[in-house]
C-alpha cells in the first residue's frame, strides 16, 4: 500500500511534464488531461484513506522510502515519503480541492491561449504542494516548500503581460525566499544540534534534548516560525499575499486560500513537538497569530477590490490557525481542523469572486457590483453560504472550528489567555463585519454598473459544479468533523491533544462569539445595507486609508527595502569602479606615469645617453670605491 | 717623481674627453674626443705596465690602438654619408632613436 | 734602457710636468676650440706629448707606433673628414639640450673627482719598473706576447681590420642606382622644371685679382648672385661690384672735378683706398 | 586498476589538442568542416572522459588512480605525473561535457569575422574553435596534473588561446560602433591576461620557492604532489610556519585571481561581458573552475596548516564575494555582466564550502563547481542566444520576449531558477551542502551568507521581469523568433542534466567523498559532532513522534 504514495506526486508531475513539454499538440486536450491527473491523485488518496481508515490507529502511518538523496558524510538525506494522519488530511483536502479547482479552471481559462501551460503549472503546484506534506524530512519539505512557491510564482505571474502581474509574482517570491532563509537555517540547525534533519528521529530527541538544548530548540522553532510567516502570509512578511491576487482567480482560490498559505500551520504543527519543547518560541507563534488576524481582518474592511478583501481575509483566517498552532497540544488539532474548513469555504469564496468577476468583465471593483444576486443565483447562493461559514454562523462549518479556537485561546489562561481569546473575539467580530461588507456591496443594493457595458449572466457548468461542492463541504464539513470529536481523534496520534479548560466554560465563550458575530454583521448592515454604496471610493478616515494601503506596509518596505537597496547596490557598483577596480587601474594609470616620466629621458639626443652612461659608470665607479672603503 | 703621476694624467684626459662628448655636437670633435679618452686609457695601461713590470698593460694598449683605428675608419665613415644625406654633422639632428 | 726604474728620475719629472701641462692644455683646447680643425690640432698635440709619455715610460714600440699610426694616420683622417665635411663647419654656441652642459660639467668634474679619489686611494706604492721585462728588447718582448699569449686577440683583430676597411668602404662607397642622366635629359628636366635652362652666368670680372667671388652685373646694374660658386655664396665671401663701380665713378667724377677746380696736387691716394671700404661691408 | 598500461588521462588530454591542431590546419574554404571536425573531437573527448569516469574506481585505496609518470626535467625534478581523484574525474567530465555545448552555441561567432578579410589565409573560424579545443586540452591537463610544475605550466599556458578568444571574437551586441567595442574587447582581454598573469607569477615564485625548500630537506627537489605531502606526513618535510604561509599566499593569490574571488574579481565581468557567450562559458564553467580546484587538491595538501591559518580570512573574502556579487548583479544593466557577477557570488559560495573544512562543505563546493558549471552554462547560452537575435546586452532592450519566444523565455527561466539554487535543480544541492557545512563549523557566518539566496532570486527574478515579461517593448521584440532546433540541442541537455542531478546527485557523491575525506585527512579536520545523541537511523521510523502529554502540561 505504502508504494502508492509515490503515485500521489508522481500523477500531477507528470501531467506537469507533459503539459510543459508537450508543446502545440496537447493544446486542445491539455487541460483534461491536468484534471484527470489531478482526479486520479485524488483517487490515489481516497484509496489510501480507505485503507488507512481500515487499520488500527497506531498503525495507520505509512512510510516508503524511494532512494538516497544527498549522501555526504554525515548528512544523508533521503527521498522518502511519510503518509500519516496530518498528511493525509492535507493530501485529501489537496487533491480534492485541487480537482475541483481544476474543473472550475477548464470553464474558467476556457478563452487564454496558453490554457495548456496554466493546467500544467497547476499540476506542478499539486505535485509541489504533495510532497511538502508528504516529505518524511525537513530537506525534502523544503524542496516542496519551494517548490510550490515557485508554482505559486508561475501562476500569479500568468498574465506576464501585464507589468503588475509579473511584479507581483516577483515580489511573492522574493518574499518567500526570506521566509524560506528561515527554513534552510533552521535545518542547519537541525543538522548541527541533531546530526539529523529526519522528521521522526528529531521530534523524538526534541523533547529530550535537555536544557543545553533548550536554547537550540528555541532557535529552530522561531526560524521554522520565520518560514511560516513568509509562505502563510503571516506578519510580518505578509505583504506578498495582497498583490498576489493578480493571479488568476483559481489560483487564488487554490493557492493563495485553501492549500499553499496554510503550509505554515501544516510546518507547525508538523514540529509540534520543537515548540513545545520551546515555550518561548510558542509566544511569538502565538502573538504573530493574534497580530495578523487582527491586521489582515483590518485590511480586509478597506480594500474594494473583492479579491484583496477576500485576500485580507485570508491572512486573517491564516491568523487564527496559527495562533492555534501556537496554543500547542490544546490547539494543533482545531488549528487542522479550521484549516480544512476554511480550505472549503475560501476556495468556494473565492471562486465565487471568480464567477462574479467572470460575468463582470473581470471587473474587480466591489463599487461597481450590486444586486447581483439575481442574475448569478447559483454564485449567490454557494458564496452566501461560504460567507455564513466563515462569519461562523452557528451550524456552519466556520462556526465549529472558529469556535473551538477562541475556546482554546481563552484556555491558555491567564492575561496571555485573555488577550489572545480577546484578539480572536475581536477578530470574529470584524471578519463578519467586512465579509458582510463584500456580500452587501456585490448581491444585495442597487446595480453600480452599466448595463450596456456589462451583461452579468451565470457561469457554465464547469464552475458553478465545484462552487456547489464546495459550498457543500463549507456547510456540513465543520459539524461532521465535530461528531464525537472526530477530526480531533484522527489526529491525536500525530498532534497529541490536550483539552483546555477556559476561565468561563465553553457556553459562555459559544454565546459571546455570536454576539460579536451579531454586531459585526449589523454594523455592516448599518454601513453598506441601509445606505446606498457610493460609487467612487470615499476618502475614508486616517485608518481607512492607512488600511487600504495594507496599514502601510508596502510603503514601509519600499522606503526601507526598494530604495534603501537601489541606492546600497548603486553605491556598490560605484565604489566597485573606482575603488576596487580603481586600485587596480590606479596602479596601471601609476605605472603609466612614472614610466611617462623615465620615457621623457629616452629623448633620442645621444648625448643624454651618453650623459647617462657617465652617470651610470660613476655611480658604479662610486660604489666600488664605497664597497671598498666597507 | 713617482710614476703615479701618469694615472692622475690619464684620469684628468679621460675625464676631459667625457666631458667633451657630452658637450660638443660637431660628430668629429665627438670622435675626437672618444679617441682622447682611448689615449688616456692607453696612458694608463703603460703605466700599469711599467708598475708591474710586464708588458701586457702594453700589448692591451696595442689592441686598443688597433681597434681605435678600426673604429675610427668606420665612425669617419659613417660620420661621411651621414653628412652626405642630411647636410649636418651635428649629433643632435641625428635623434632618431626616439621614436 | 735598462735603467728605466720603479721610480721616476728627477728629469723625466720636469719632462711630466711640462709635457704634463701640454697634454691638458692640449686636451681642454680639443674640447673647447669652436672649429673642428683647431681641435684636431689640438688633439694631434695631446698625442705627440702621450707618445713621449709612453716612451718615458718603456713603451718604445708603442711611442712610435703612437706617432706614425695616431698622430700621423689617423690624425690626418680626421683632417680629411674635417675638410670633406667643410673647414669652416664650427658648432653653434648655443646649447640646445636643457641642462646638457651643466650636466656634463657636473659629471666631468664628479667623474674625475672619484677617478682621482680612486687612484689616490690605491696603494701604488711599490714598483716593479720594465727592466726585466724589457731585457730581450722592447719590440721582442712584445712580439712574444702577441704571438704566443695574445696570438687569437691578434688575429681576431685582423679580421676586424678588414672588416673595418671594408665597411668604411661600403659606406662611403655610393651606389649607382640608375644610369646617369645625359645632358639631353638634364636640359629637358630643367625645362620641365621650369628652371634657368641656360647654363649659369659666368662671374663678373673685375680685373684686379681671381675674380670668382665677383658676381656679374644683370643689365640694371644689379649684381646677379647666380654666378658665384653657391660654396663662396654659403660662406658670405661675395664681393659687391655695384657699389664699386658706384663708388668708383663718384671717385672719378670727384677726381676729375679737383683735377678741373684745383689742379691735381694730391690726387692719386684717393682711388686706392676707396675699394677697401665696400669689400668690409661686403664681408659682414 | 591503478597502473593501465593505456595512457587514458594523457590521451584524454591529447584528444583535444589533436582536434586543435586538425581544426587550425584546415584550409579557410573548408569551414564548416572544421566546426564539425572540432565538434566531433569534443564530443571524442566527452566519451573519453565517460570511459575515464567508468574505470575510476571511488572505492580504490590511494588518493590517485589512473597514475602515470615519467621523468620530464629530471635536472629540476619536474616529472610528468597525472593522476586523478573522485574530484579531478568530476570536473574533467563537466569540462568534457560542457565542451561540445560550448561548440554547438558558438556555431556562428566567428561568421561575422569570415567578411571582414576575404583572402586564403584568413581563417577565424578555424581560430576560434581551435582555441577553444587547446583551452580544453589545458585545461584537462590541470585537472590531471599531480606534479606541481606541470600544473602550474597548463594554468599559465592556458591563458594564451583565452586571450585570443576573449580578444578576438565579439558579439556585436555592446551597444557602441565596432571599433570601439573592439577596443573595449581588447582591454577586457588585457585585463584578464594581467590580472591571471600577475597572480601566476606570484605563485611561480612559490614553486620554485617549495622546490628549494623540498631541495634542500629531501635532497633532491620535487614537485611531486604525493610526494610532498607523504613527505610532510611522514616528517621528513617540515616547513616552518613562516614559509609555509608565505608559499601557501603564493599559490592561494594565484588561485583567488582565477576563482575569483573578492577583491580580485574585476577581471570577470569585462572578460564575460565583451566577449562572446560561448567563451563567457569557458571562462566561468571551465577555466575558474580551476582555481577553485587547485585551492582544493594544492593550497589545502600541501600546505594544511597555513590553510587553517589563513581560513577565516579566507572565510570573510567569500563571504564579501557571496553579497557583494549578488548585490552588484542586481544593480547590472547589462545581461552579460548580470552573470558574471552571480557568478562572483557563486565563486564565493564554493570557496566558502572549500575553506569550512568539513565533509558537506568540500563535497558541496565540488558539487557547486559541476553544478555552477551546468547551470551557468544553460542560463549564460540562452542569454548569448537573446542578445544574438536582438544584438544588444542592455536588459533595457528587452521586456516582454516570453511573448514572442515562449520556449526562449522558458529555458531562461529555468536557467535562472537553477542560479538562484531552486531546490529540485541541481546547484540547490551544493548550495545547501555548502551552506550547512559552513554552518555546522561557523554558524555565523554560515546564516549571513544564507542571505545570498534572498539577493540571489532577486537578481534572476528581476532580470527575468524586465527581459521576458510584460508587454512586448518594441516590434523588435515582438518580431524574436524562438529557438531554434541547434539551440534545443544545446539547451536541452543541459537542463535535463540540472534536473536529474537535482534528483538524484548520488552518482557524483560518490564519486567525490572519498576524495574530500582523503583531502580533509590531509589537513586534518574532522566534522563537527551534533550536540544531541540521536540514535535513530534516518529513514527507518515509520510513525509520526510519539505525544508528549507532559511537556505541553509543563509548558503551560
Amino acid at each position: 500500500m505504502e508504494n502508492l504514495i509515490a503515485l500521489l506526486i508522481a500523477a500531477p508531475l507528470v501531467g506537469a511534464a507533459l503539459l510543459l513539454c508537450g508543446g502545440k499538440r496537447l493544446d486542445r486536450t491539455g487541460h483534461w488531461i491536468g484534471t484527470l491527473l489531478a482526479v486520479a491523485s485524488f483517487a490515489v488518496a481516497a484509496v489510501l484513506f480507505t485503507d488507512m481508515l481500515g487499520r488500527a490507529t497506531d498503525d495507520r502511518a505509512l512510510h516508503q522510502h524511494l532512494f538516497t538523496w544527498i549522501p555526504v558524510g554525515g548528512f544523508h538525506a533521503d527521498i522518502a515519503f511519510q503518509l500519516d494522519q496530518l498528511s493525509m488530511t492535507f493530501v485529501l483536502l489537496i487533491t480534492g480541492v485541487g480537482s475541483l479547482i481544476h474543473l472550475y479552471s477548464v470553464g474558467y481559462m476556457a478563452h487564454d491561449e496558453r490554457r495548456r501551460r496554466f493546467f500544467g503549472y497547476l499540476n506542478l503546484f499539486l505535485a509541489a504542494m504533495l510532497l511538502l506534506v508528504l516529505a518524511d524530512n525537513y530537506l525534502l519539505l523544503y524542496v516542496g516548500w519551494e517548490g510550490v512557491g515557485l508554482a505559486s510564482y508561475l501562476l500569479i505571474g500568468f498574465w506576464q503581460h501585464k507589468p503588475s502581474a509579473a511584479t507581483a509574482a516577483k515580489k511573492a517570491f522574493l518574499v518567500n525566499r526570506v521566509g524560506d532563509v528561515g527554513l534552510s537555517i533552521a535545518i542547519m540547525l537541525l543538522f548541527t544540534t541533531f546530526g539529523t534533519f529526519a522528521f521522526a528521529p528529531v521530534l523524538d530527541a526534541a523533547g529530550t534534548a535537555g536544557s543545553a538544548g533548550e536554547g537550540k530548540v528555541t532557535a529552530i522553532a522561531l526560524m521554522l516560525l520565520l518560514a511560516a510567516c513568509g509562505k502563510s502570509a503571516q506578519v510580518p512578511l505578509q505583504s506578498w499575499l495582497g498583490d498576489a491576487m493578480e493571479g488568476p482567480t483559481p489560483v487564488s482560490a487554490l493557492i493563495h486560500a485553501a492549500t499553499m498559505v496554510t503550509a505554515g500551520v501544516y510546518l507547525i504543527t508538523r514540529s509540534g513537538a520543537l515548540f513545545d519543547a520551546a515555550p518561548a518560541a510558542q509566544t511569538a507563534v502565538v502573538a504573530v497569530g493574534a497580530v495578523t488576524l487582527l491586521f489582515g481582518a483590518i485590511v480586509g474592511c478597506a480594500k474594494d477590490d473583492i479579491k484583496k478583501a477576500l485576500a485580507g481575509s485570508t491572512m486573517s483566517q491564516i491568523g487564527y490557525m496559527i495562533m492555534a498552532a501556537g496554543l500547542g497540544p490544546i490547539g494543533y488539532a482545531f488549528a487542522i481542523m479550521h484549516l480544512v474548513t476554511h480550505g472549503f469555504f475560501k476556495a468556494g469564496l473565492f471562486l465565487g469572486a471568480g464567477s462574479v468577476m467572470h460575468g463582470m468583465n473581470d471587473e474587480v471593483d466591489m463599487r461597481r457590483y450590486g444586486g447581483l444576486r439575481k442574475h448569478m443565483p447559483v454564485t449567490f447562493i454557494t458564496f452566501g453560504l461560504g460567507y455564513l461559514a466563515i462569519i461562523g454562523f452557528p451550524g456552519l462549518s466556520g462556526f465549529f472550528s472558529k469556535d473551538k479556537i477562541i475556546e482554546a485561546a481563552f484556555a491558555k489562561g491567564g492575561t496571555e489567555g485573555l488577550i489572545l481569546g480577546g484578539a480572536a473575539l475581536l477578530g470574529a467580530a470584524i471578519t463578519a463585519f467586512y465579509m458582510t461588507r463584500v456580500m452587501l456591496m456585490t448581491f444585495f443594493g442597487e446595480k453600480r454598473w452599466d448595463p450596456d457595458e456589462v451583461h452579468p449572466h451565470e457561469s457554465p457548468k464547469t464552475m458553478t459544479i465545484p462552487m456547489i461542492v464546495l459550498a457543500f463541504g463549507s456547510v456540513f464539513a465543520g459539524g461532521l468533523f465535530s461528531i464525537n470529536e472526530a477530526f480531533v481523534h484522527w489526529l491525536e496520534p500525530v498532534t497529541s491533544l490536550a483539552h483546555g479548560h477556559p476561565p468561563f466554560g465553553a457556553t459562555v465563550t459559544t454565546a459571546a462569539t455570536v454576539v460579536v458575530l451579531l454586531i459585526g454583521v449589523a454594523t455592516a448592515w448599518l454601513m453598506y445595507g441601509r445606505r446606498p454604496v457610493p460609487a467612487t471610493a470615499p476618502r475614508g478616515s486616517v485608518l481607512t486609508r492607512a488600511a487600504r494601503r495594507d496599514l502601510l506596509q508596502d510603503d514601509f518596505n519600499h522606503v526601507v527595502l526598494v530604495r534603501g537597496g537601489t541606492h546600497l547596490t548603486d553605491t556598490l557598483v560605484r565604489l566597485d569602479h573606482t575603488l576596487v577596480d580603481g586600485a587596480v587601474t590606479g596602479t596601471a594609470v601609476t605605472m603609466g606615469g612614472l614610466s611617462g616620466l623615465l620615457r621623457r629621458l629616452q629623448n633620442g639626443f645621444v648625448r643624454s645617453y651618453a650623459a647617462q652612461m657617465v652617470g651610470g659608470a660613476a655611480v658604479l665607479v662610486a660604489v666600488t670605491l664605497l664597497m671598498r672603503g666597507v | 717623481m713617482n710614476p703615479v703621476y701618469y694615472l692622475y694624467l690619464a684620469a684628468l684626459l679621460f675625464t676631459i674627453g667625457a666631458a667633451g662628448v657630452l658637450i660638443r655636437r660637431n660628430a668629429i670633435v665627438v670622435f675626437m674626443c672618444i679617441e682622447l679618452m682611448l689615449n688616456a686609457c692607453n696612458l694608463a695601461f703603460v703605466t700599469f705596465s711599467r708598475l708591474h713590470g710586464n708588458l701586457d698593460g702594453q700589448i692591451i694598449a696595442f689592441f686598443t690602438m688597433v681597434v681605435a683605428a678600426a673604429e675610427v675608419v668606420v665612425g669617419l665613415a659613417i660620420i661621411v654619408t651621414i653628412f652626405r644625406t642630411r647636410h649636418t654633422a651635428s649629433v643632435d639632428d641625428a635623434s632618431l632613436m626616439k621614436l | 734602457m735598462n735603467s728605466l726604474a720603479a721610480a721616476a728620475s728627477t728629469g723625466e719629472a720636469v719632462q711630466f710636468w711640462i709635457l704634463g701641462t701640454v697634454a691638458v692644455v692640449g686636451a681642454l683646447c680639443t674640447i673647447l676650440m669652436k672649429r673642428a680643425v683647431h681641435s684636431a690640432l689640438s688633439l694631434a698635440g695631446t698625442m705627440i706629448v702621450l707618445a713621449v709619455f709612453y716612451l718615458a715610460n718603456g713603451a718604445y714600440f708603442l711611442g712610435v707606433v703612437q706617432i706614425v699610426v695616431y698622430t700621423g694616420a689617423i690624425m690626418m683622417l680626421f683632417l680629411f673628414v674635417v675638410m670633406l665635411v667643410g673647414v669652416t663647419a664650427a658648432d653653434s654656441l648655443k646649447e640646445t639640450l636643457k641642462g646638457q652642459r651643466w650636466l656634463a660639467a657636473g659629471l666631468g668634474v664628479g667623474f674625475g673627482i672619484l677617478l682621482i679619489a680612486g687612484i689616490g686611494n690605491a696603494s701604488l706604492k711599490e714598483f716593479n719598473g720594465l727592466g726585466d721585462a724589457n731585457a730581450g728588447g722592447n719590440v721582442q718582448g712584445l712580439a712574444a706576447l702577441i704571438f704566443t699569449k695574445y696570438v687569437f686577440a691578434f688575429e681576431v683583430t685582423g679580421a676586424l681590420l678588414i672588416t673595418a676597411a671594408v665597411g668604411a668602404m661600403v659606406l662611403t662607397h655610393r651606389e649607382r642606382t640608375e644610369r646617369t642622366p645625359s645632358q639631353r635629359e638634364q636640359s629637358l628636366a630643367r625645362i620641365k622644371d621650369g628652371k634657368q635652362v641656360t647654363p649659369l652666368p659666368a662671374p663678373g670680372v673685375y680685373a684686379r685679382h681671381n675674380a670668382v667671388d665677383i658676381p656679374g652685373l644683370l643689365p640694371d646694374g644689379t649684381p646677379s648672385e647666380l654666378t658665384v660658386n653657391p660654396t663662396l655664396r654659403e660662406r658670405g665671401q661675395i664681393r659687391d661690384v655695384s657699389q664699386e663701380a658706384l663708388a668708383e665713378l663718384k671717385a672719378l667724377e670727384q677726381r676729375s672735378q679737383e683735377w678741373l677746380g684745383r689742379g691735381g696736387s694730391e690726387s692719386p691716394a684717393a682711388p686706392t683706398t676707396t675699394p677697401a671700404a665696400p669689400k668690409e661691408e661686403a664681408g659682414k | 586498476m591503478a597502473d593501465l598500461s593505456f595512457p587514458l588521462l594523457t590521451c584524454a588530454a591529447a584528444l583535444p589538442a589533436v582536434g586543435a591542431v586538425a581544426t587550425a590546419a584546415l584550409p579557410a574554404a573548408r569551414r564548416t568542416a572544421a566546426k564539425w571536425v572540432a565538434l566531433l573531437f569534443s564530443v571524442a573527448t566527452f566519451a573519453l572522459a565517460l570511459v575515464i569516469a567508468f574505470r575510476f574506481d571511488p572505492g580504490a585505496k590511494g588518493p590517485f588512480q589512473l597514475t602515470e609518470s615519467h621523468a620530464w626535467i629530471a635536472d629540476f625534478g619536474v616529472r610528468y605525473e597525472l593522476g586523478v581523484d573522485g574530484i579531478a574525474v568530476a570536473l574533467i567530465a563537466l569540462t568534457a561535457l560542457l565542451i561540445p555545448f560550448v561548440i554547438l552555441a558558438g556555431w556562428h561567432d566567428a561568421d561575422t569575422l569570415e567578411e571582414a578579410r576575404p583572402n586564403r589565409r584568413w581563417r577565424p573560424t578555424q581560430g576560434f574553435f581551435a582555441l577553444i579545443l587547446a583551452v580544453e586540452a589545458m585545461v584537462i591537463l590541470s585537472f590531471e596534473a599531480t606534479d606541481v610544475f606541470l600544473f602550474y605550466l597548463f594554468f599559465e599556458a592556458m591563458l594564451i588561446p583565452m586571450y585570443f578568444l576573449i580578444g578576438g571574437f565579439g558579439d556585436g551586441a555592446s551597444g557602441a560602433d565596432e571599433g570601439e567595442a573592439a577596443a573595449r574587447r581588447a582591454s577586457a582581454a588585457v585585463k584578464f591576461l594581467l590580472y591571471n598573469l600577475a597572480g601566476g607569477l606570484i605563485m611561480l615564485a612559490a614553486v620554485i620557492g617549495l622546490y628549494a625548500v623540498t631541495a634542500d630537506q629531501l635532497g633532491t627537489g620535487t614537485f611531486s604532489l604525493q610526494q610532498i605531502v607523504q613527505a610532510r606526513a611522514s616528517g621528513h618535510l617540515t616547513l616552518g610556519t613562516g614559509t609555509e604561509r608565505l608559499l601557501f599566499l603564493g599559490f592561494f593569490f594565484a588561485f583567488a585571481v582565477k576563482a575569483p574571488l573578492w577583491p580580485l574579481h574585476t577581471w570577470l565581468p569585462g572578460a564575460m561581458g565583451e566577449s562572446t557567450s560561448p567563451v563567457a562559458v569557458l571562462i566561468t564553467a571551465v577555466v575558474d573552475k580551476v582555481g577553485t580546484f587547485a585551492m582544493l587538491r594544492f593550497c589545502l595538501q600541501l600546505f594544511p596548516q597555513a590553510s587553517s591559518w589563513a581560513t577565516p580570512v579566507i572565510l570573510v573574502l567569500a563571504l564579501i564575494s557571496i553579497l557583494y556579487g549578488a548585490l552588484l548583479a542586481v544593480a547590472q544593466r547589462d545581461i552579460k555582466r548580470l552573470i558574471a557577477y552571480a557568478s562572483i557570488s557563486h565563486f564565493g559560495f564554493i570557496i566558502l564550502g572549500i575553506f569550512a573544512m568539513t565533509s558537506q562543505g568540500q563535497g558541496g563546493a565540488t558539487l557547486y563547481m559541476v553544478n555552477h558549471g551546468i547551470s551557468t552554462a544553460a542560463l549564460m547560452l540562452v542569454a548569448g542566444f537573446l542578445i544574438s537575435r536582438r544584438g544588444s546586452r542592455l536588459i533595457a532592450d528587452y521586456g516582454g520576449v516570453q511573448k514572442a519566444a515562449p520556449l526562449l523565455a522558458g529555458t531562461f527561466l529555468v536557467g535562472g531558477l537553477a542560479t538562484l539554487s531552486l531546490p529540485g535543480l541541481a546547484p540547490f544541492v551544493s548550495e545547501f551542502l555548502v551552506l550547512v557545512g559552513t554552518f555546522s563549523r561557523y554558524p555565523v557566518i554560515g546564516i549571513i551568507a544564507t542571505v545570498g539566496i534572498v539577493l540571489a532570486a532577486l537578481y534572476v527574478l528581476v532580470l527575468y521581469q524586465r527581459t521576458m515579461t510584460g508587454p512586448p517593448k518594441d516590434d523588435e521584440v515582438r518580431a524574436l523568433p524562438d529557438l531554434r532546433v541547434r539551440e534545443l540541442v544545446v539547451v536541452g541537455p543541459l537542463i535535463a542534466l540540472l534536473l536529474f542531478l537535482g534528483v538524484y546527485p548520488k552518482p557524483l557523491t560518490d564519486l567525490v567523498n572519498p576524495a574530500v575525506d582523503h583531502t580533509l585527512s590531509v589537513v586534518d579536520k574532522q566534522d563537527p559532532k551534533p550536540e544531541v545523541r540521536v540514535d535513530a537511523v534516518p529513514g527507518h521510523h515509520r510513525a509520526g513522534h510519539p505525544a508528549h502529554h507532559h511537556d505541553a502540561e509543563a509548558a503551560k
